[in-house]
């Protein structure tokens, strides 16, 4: 699909010149200037990449999971190669988001990595997909290999409504909205804070990763279909 | 009725062939001994706070556990028994069967392990609020053999097991790991049962989201 | 008598993309022994293990009926008895406790009090009943293995290897059950073997 | 010399099986992972000492050789290629073998924990005195394998008997683990060189008289 | 050609206090073959692990000599090849995987390039030797045994139910191997079935 390719790429490129060209003042005048908010500055730039990125690994992951289930359902490899696939640039977008994060983190709350509630959970999805791949890699027959990778990614999608409504409980965190942060939502949702171009550009960019992530998804499954096909022919 | 009574016979099963072997009994007797003798060692000069004695707690349990718990389908799977099981039970025995031997297998485990810390951090580890204790240790047996029992199956299908086990069972144990943690510290703490209430209404839905996941997945699992 | 019916119909089976066979299709009733033959790998074993329900079909599929209704999934189990190398009991009990237990495990799978112990017998294995699996010689397991297939008097017999390790005594029982078992039901066996194969009244060529 | 390029050969053999069906290095990372991560879990609030640092560096090493060490012999003696292995090696052979796999694999496991402990504590975990650390490592690595060589050919035997021979074996690790977490701790508080001459001592008597005991009895061990 | 003498003097073998036999003793050189007969259970598969040196007597000996020096126990490995239904080859490798790297563990077993193949060719395995052991038949299985017993040339060649899982070509295939040990060196094999005992020149009853 061509839109969805030239759509992401179009939209992604707009986010990342007017997410990172576009000045701060301190009273800003109009679309073309955001507002500084104390304390983030010049950082809360990274909420274009960092949260979108967080997002579309989570959708990968359910991507995946979706065509998982559908392969125990029919048993047609070729859900398994979607599901795969799907996992695959979960994995990547998820260790891009800790990244991002784990920067932005180092730069706002003064270390790379505090356990706040968010974090744990990232790091949980990427123990998930860590875990994932390790057991593909330890089955050698296919079929197996298929439906005992997606029943592992339907039981870990279980827990995630647990690690989404326990985490914050259970601990302090240093993410806006968590638990002991008076303000309840965090600085750059409030509405007085998140300026309205800012808030475009935010949902603009969601979109974007969103539409990078199927059109990556759409080409790894044809390069996973053709090396599936190939390794037929050898045999 | 006979669903119910060949699951109590595959579980005696079970419990008779762990009695002749032990293959799980001393594998779980030596991590717990040595977990703690190491961990007191290591603990050696500190006074150690409540929530790292919790921690302490669960992670001896969690590591026996998964030196133990997938026995289970792994010993079936290598002896070549798999087949016999499956011309003489259907799957929801087999899985009920194993998870009830789990279960059994970890509420041992933590009865054990209490036993031992009370003996060994008589000055510490105090339970100052046993009904919360003992219903966390109970839920947490019970959600820990939940989890790990599908896993077990999962893993007995694969090569590297040893190893792989703790890789698939942390991201998704890890949920029930702080609620445990949480909730035993509450109880070294002191406060009141209805303070905990929130941790065990956790404790629940995960036992139930668990064991309700597995049973219904647990064909795929099973069957070559 | 039941009258007991198993079609197969358009059975394919492939490992790793690798086709075994294709398109099997049989029926068998009561009274009626298949012999199944064909060369080393040719996929003898592999049917077999689809008809006992371990294995799934790639397609196609497998259907028993007695006296003219479909047996499901649950209640297959009581229905067929198996024989064959890869089945293995469990070692760590004594012979009878083998048997015991797993009758005990199978879903109304209770049976006279007696009767593990006469079949025991019937194989030759009665002074040896109470010894661990662990000590049996090749042919005392296959003996058990008998005595396991036979314990819930199976509508359906399937054999694979029907007298593998055994000696001349033993080949002679497994010749008396597979007579009677073709008066009671169906009997399907693989082999190899000429002769063994000449037992049975039909026969299907594997790939 | 013919013995030595079984011995070789034999631990090539290994090897591939490893590489081929375990994928142990894939687990095993992720296994060090999620081990550091339950630890890490447990002393979340607390500013961790160096004792304490380096007993949790060695309950990672001591709990992840324990789950894959055994698997050596387990393997062979489940899968009933113990005999194939009779009629082709001598005892010797596959006991050195085997223990230079289990060394290959606690030197390969140290260096993963040492990588992700600085990594993951690198404001506490600093090593003050290296040579002390480096020492402490190897020689624990060797005194690890050596322990848990034999002690794998028995659990694979003591399967079939029923023994209590595992938590027999406890106290021998014991003294291992004690040794190694003191000259860890050394290491971290910067003491000198010289000050943990008497561990490696203990450790290097340790590992001669593992390896020559288990060397002699292992006929024992390893024939019916 | 080498003269090679097999002595087995006074053995005696109990497991858990039972007796399995009692003082057997025998001899057997090149260009002799002996037929271990008995019933199941009679201890015939206990008697080839003792030759073959897995299990120790409980009394008596046994001594290999070849023209007229004895061998030590560890030259015995590559002295001996042996075939048996409890013998495994590794899983996780190929059928020619398994043959080289068996060989490069057995001390100075270096063979002739090509010798492991050529083997494989002869047991109908060509095709499938690049296959892990995991997906064999049966037969497959016990037609690799063959080429792993073999691919040293052992001047002792052992054979336990040599026939077993294999079809009517892999039988006869065996049948030329055990003629041509014969003229070779020497042959034993432990087996159920009078037609295979027959092939030997000698036979000894055990128990
Ligand atoms: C699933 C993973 C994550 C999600 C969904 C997520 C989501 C978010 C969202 C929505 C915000 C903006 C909040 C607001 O200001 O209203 C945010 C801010 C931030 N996140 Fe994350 N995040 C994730 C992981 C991480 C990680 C792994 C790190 C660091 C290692 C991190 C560090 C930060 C920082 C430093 C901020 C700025 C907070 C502030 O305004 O002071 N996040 N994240
Ligand atoms: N490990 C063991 N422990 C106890 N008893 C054993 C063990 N191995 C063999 N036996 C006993 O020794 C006897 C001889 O066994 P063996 O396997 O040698 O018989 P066999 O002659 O080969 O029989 P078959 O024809 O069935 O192969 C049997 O009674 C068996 O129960
Ligand atoms: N789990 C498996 N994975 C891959 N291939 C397999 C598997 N099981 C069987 N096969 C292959 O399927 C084919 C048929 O095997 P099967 O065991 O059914 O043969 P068989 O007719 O019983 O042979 P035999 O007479 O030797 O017992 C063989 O080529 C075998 O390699
Ligand atoms: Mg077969
Ligand atoms: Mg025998």
């Amino acid at each position: 699909m061509k839109f969805v390719k030239y759509g992401s790429l179009g939209i992604i490129s707009i986010v990342v010149l007017a997410g990172l060209g576009i000045p701060l003042s301190p009273s800003p005048q109009g679309w073309l200037e955001f507002p500084i908010i104390p304390g983030l500055e010049d950082k809360a730039r990274n909420l274009f990449f960092h949260v979108p990125m967080a997002w579309t690994s989570v959708l990968a992951f359910l991507v995946s999971t979706y065509f998982g289930f559908r392969y125990l359902r029919t048993k047609e490899i070729d859900y398994d190669l979607k599901s795969v696939s799907a996992a695959g640039l979960g994995l990547l977008f998820c260790i891009l988001a800790t990244v991002t994060g784990a920067l932005w983190a180092r730069f706002n709350w003064g270390s790379f990595w505090n356990w706040d509630p968010r974090q744990t959970s990232i790091f949980i999805l990427l123990l998930i997909y860590g875990a994932y791949f390790a057991l593909r890699s330890a089955i050698e027959s296919e079929e197996k290999r298929a439906s005992l990778s997606a029943v592992y990614s339907i039981i870990g999608g279980l827990t995630a409504p647990f690690f989404i409504f326990v985490m914050p409980r259970m601990m302090a965190g240093l993410h806006p909205g968590a638990k002991g942060d008076p303000s309840g939502k965090g600085p750059l949702f409030e509405a007085k804070m998140l300026a309205p171009n800012m808030r475009v550009l935010f949902y603009l960019s969601l979109i974007g990763f969103t539409l990078l992530f199927i059109w990556m998804l759409q080409m790894r499954i044809r390069t996973a279909r053709l090396d599936y096909e190939s390794s037929l022919e050898q045999s | 009725m006979s669903a119910f009574s060949s699951t109590v016979a595959l579980f005696s099963k079970d419990v008779r062939s762990e009695l002749r072997t032990r293959y799980a009994l001393n594998a779980l007797l030596m991590f717990v001994v040595t977990a703690v003798a190491t961990i007191l060692f290591a603990l050696r000069s500190d006074v150690p706070s409540p929530t790292v004695l919790s921690g302490m707690y669960w992670v001896v349990v969690f590591f026996t556990a998964m030196s133990s718990l997938s026995r289970i389908f792994v010993s079936e799977e290598e002896r070549g028994t798999t087949m016999t099981l499956q011309l003489v039970a259907s799957p929801s025995t087999v899985y009920f069967g194993k998870l009830f031997f789990n279960t059994a297998l970890t509420v041992s485990l933590t009865l054990a392990v209490t036993v031992l810390y009370t003996l060994v951090f008589s000055e510490f580890f105090i339970i100052r609020t046993a009904s919360i204790f003992f219903v966390t240790v109970f839920l947490g047996s019970l959600g820990f053999a939940s989890a790990a029992t599908i896993l077990a199956a999962i893993v007995a299908k694969a090569n590297t097991r040893g190893t792989l086990y703790p890789v698939l069972s942390f991201p998704i144990l890890i949920v029930l790991l702080m609620t445990v943690m949480n909730a035993t510290a509450r109880a070294l703490e002191g406060e009141a049962f209805s303070e905990a209430m929130g941790d065990f209404q956790i404790l629940v839905g995960y036992i139930l989201a668990m064991t309700g996941g597995s049973y219904m997945l647990f064909d795929y699992v099973w069957k070559d | 008598m039941n009258q007991i019916t198993l079609t197969v119909s358009g059975l394919s089976k492939e490992f790793n993309r690798r086709m075994i066979f294709r398109n099997v299709s049989f029926t068998i009733s009561t009274g009626e022994a298949l012999a199944l033959t064909g060369k080393n790998g040719s996929g003898k074993s592999t049917l077999i293990k689809i008809l006992s329900g371990v294995l799934t079909p790639f397609k196609g599929n497998v259907v028993f009926t007695v006296n003219g209704a479909r047996i499901g999934p649950d209640d297959i189990k009581s229905a067929i008895g198996l024989v064959s190398p890869y089945l293995q009991l469990y070692d760590e009990f004594t012979g009878l406790e083998n048997l015991l237990v797993l009758s005990s495990i199978r879903s109304n799978g209770s049976i006279r009090a007696g009767r593990a112990e006469a079949l025991l017998d019937r194989f030759g294995l009665a002074a040896r009943q109470h010894d661990l699996v662990r000590g049996y010689s090749s042919g005392m397991k296959q003996r058990l293995k008998y005595a396991f297939a036979l314990l819930h008097a199976p509508g359906v017999l399937l054999l694979d290897e029907p007298t593998s390790n055994l000696d001349a005594e033993g080949i002679e029982v497994v010749r008396q059950v597979v007579r009677e078992q073709q008066k009671t039901g169906v009997l399907i066996l693989a082999t190899n073997d000429e002769d063994e194969a000449a037992w049975c009244s039909r026969r299907f060529q594997v790939a």
